[in-house]
């Protein structure tokens, strides 16, 4: 998406040509609106220090500050919100800014070393600029790994139900299972008690669609002792009403309710 | 007869096919590479479409294929089947192959599994039961997974009425996740930060 | 093609000796069809142990079978990635496969997602008060989303105040930017050169 670049803001030293204003959306939750697609404060500065064809070393603070705080305003002009760090960088600009402005006093220059109220941001600009080169790094790498293929699948995979977990998919798993449980405690408190005609009625229902009901399974899709008892109830009427068999296979095993 | 948009369509495709003038080996390695990214047989019309080569051409390719991978002892095949074509290992090699098959890594994982498993790592030492109740689910064959992959152990029985079996995490769970112990898991406050992140922008 | 026909002879010759030691070309084959089949890279210590055969041979093997490769004009490699072996198509033949499959390519991450993953590939572990301070910028979407593309993982709680959630790289990581290992990456500091080289031009 691009933003349309209003009359007013033309007068602003930013060539518009080369540098789209856009939407970069890293995800629908981070919807972070930037400008040109800078990645922080520092990318912005970087780029107007390299725009100004400036010193990193040897910053011209004032100007650069200057720059810093027309983007800022052209940012707010077309209503796109400023995340916080970049107005944090614009304190420090101001900050460091009027720091030169001050007239040195003379025991300070005595000093044999004079600290340089730009000195702690040069080294943040550049530490930063070398992990910036190393994400443009990254990019290529991952550009020419999506040029190459790994086989289709073939009979011998796993079902795709399986998956490589991590660490994060076991906390967010077991959010995802207290939501559920949360919700599901919601829901048979909203939900009235079924009947036993009810019951009657969804077994005799499942044994008219697939002719025999697996009673630990249908048991085991009930929610509440009180359910479980009027199901039990329930196979019990029905065998007494209805042309049915209750079957078990051996002892202990599956007890199957089946029409005859 | 034709039309204006088809003269367009037209004039790309032969500029396409002058460009992708392709040489026997060429062909061969491109087939070789669609057949191997397919989750099906591929039919040489398909792959006669796909690089713009005559059926015959293509045909002829996959017999070179085929016999370059039968001359060369490889441990795959080139074969025909179901009206396609496709990679497979060598029926000779099945045994290795299953061999391999059988140990696969143990961190893959159901989605009820894992399911199961977040349950009993966050809330151990923990009983059927209660996963049964929070996940709302039978978990009996989930747990067997686990035990049979060494995730989970038993940790003793729960002195209440039934004496029912507790189970937690092992130490091979803390290997395959990378933890060197259970303070390592993460916690819902650790995500709170990227959690409220979402938050705020939404 | 009929270059391999002394090879040929020589495998069959070797496959008189039945359950002895496996000839150079057997294992080469045998390798080859694990590879094949697995989902993942697979190590040569796993290749070693499934075909009860030496790293040395087995390493051996695979060069070899990686030169047949690259020798043979294949539309495949055989190649090292995330500590294993693996085989892909040749990066030349991306258009094609793509064409076939009809997918373009996939979503890129953003310039957030890659700077904090530098951050982390290089720093790690890592926790997120390091990463703002390198970038000065908050990154708490850009990790979500990189947790979520599991190229990262937590790796523990960094034994200080608060006890901060440590974050690395994963093996999903080396597998999407094709690379062997960690040491894989250029060093930092050559990027320091390059950038006060720039820096220093203008």
């Amino acid at each position: 998406m691009v933003i349309a670049v209003n009359e007013a803001a033309e007068q602003y030293l930013f060539d518009f040509e080369k540098e789209q204003p856009e939407i970069v959306a890293e995800s629908r939750d981070e919807l972070k609106l930037k400008l040109g697609g800078f990645a922080g404060p520092l990318d912005l500065l970087l780029f107007l220090i390299k725009q100004e064809k400036a010193n990193i070393f040897d910053i011209p603070i004032a100007k650069i500050t200057d720059e810093y705080l027309k983007y800022i305003r052209l940012m707010k002009s077309l209503d796109i919100a400023v995340a916080a760090d970049f107005l944090v960088m614009a304190a420090t600009l101001i900050e460091i800014k009027s720091k030169m402005l001050l007239p040195r006093e003379p025991a300070q220059e005595a000093e044999e070393e004079f600290e340089d109220p730009r000195e702690e941001l040069i080294q943040q600009l550049v530490e930063y600029e070398k992990f910036r080169a190393a994400a443009e790094m990254l990019y290529e790498k991952s550009t020419i790994e999506q040029a190459i293929f790994t086989r289709g699948r073939i009979e011998t995979d796993d079902n795709n139900s399986e998956i490589n977990a991590t660490v994060f998919d076991l906390l967010n798993v077991f959010q995802k299972v207290l939501l559920r449980f949360k919700e599901q405690v919601k829901l048979e408190i909203e939900r009235e008690e079924i009947s036993l005609a009810e019951m009657i009625d969804r077994v005799k229902s499942r044994l008219r669609s697939s002719g025999e009901v697996l009673l630990t399974d249908f048991f085991s899709e009930l929610r509440s002792r009180r359910e479980l008892v009027t199901a039990f109830i329930a196979v019990l009427e029905i065998v007494r009403t209805e042309k049915v068999s209750l079957k078990q296979n051996r002892t202990f095993g599956e007890i199957i309710l089946r029409s005859v | 007869m034709t039309e204006n948009v088809q003269e367009n369509n037209e004039a790309e495709l032969t500029e396409g096919q002058s460009n992708t003038a392709k040489s026997p080996a060429e062909i061969m390695a491109a087939a070789e590479a669609i057949i191997f990214v397919s989750d099906e047989p591929v039919t040489t019309k398909i792959l006669s479409e796909v690089l713009g080569e005559s059926r015959e051409m293509v045909e002829a390719a996959l017999e070179m294929l085929k016999n370059e991978y039968a001359s060369r002892e490889s441990g795959l095949q080139l074969r025909e089947i179901a009206g396609g074509w496709q990679i497979a290992t060598r029926a000779e090699l099945h045994e290795t192959v299953r061999k391999f098959l059988k140990r696969s890594p143990s961190a893959k994982l159901s989605i009820a599994a894992l399911e199961t498993l977040a349950v009993i790592a966050y809330k151990q030492p923990v009983t059927i039961p209660e996963i049964l109740e929070i996940r709302g689910v039978q978990s009996a064959s989930a747990i067997r997974t686990l035990l049979e992959k060494r995730l989970i152990v038993t940790k003793g029985h729960r002195e209440t009425v039934g004496r029912p079996m507790q189970y937690g995490t092992s130490k091979e769970f803390l290997i395959q996740f990378g933890l060197r112990d259970l303070s390592d898991l993460p916690s819902i406050e650790d995500f709170q930060d990227l959690v409220s992140a979402n938050l705020e922008n939404q």
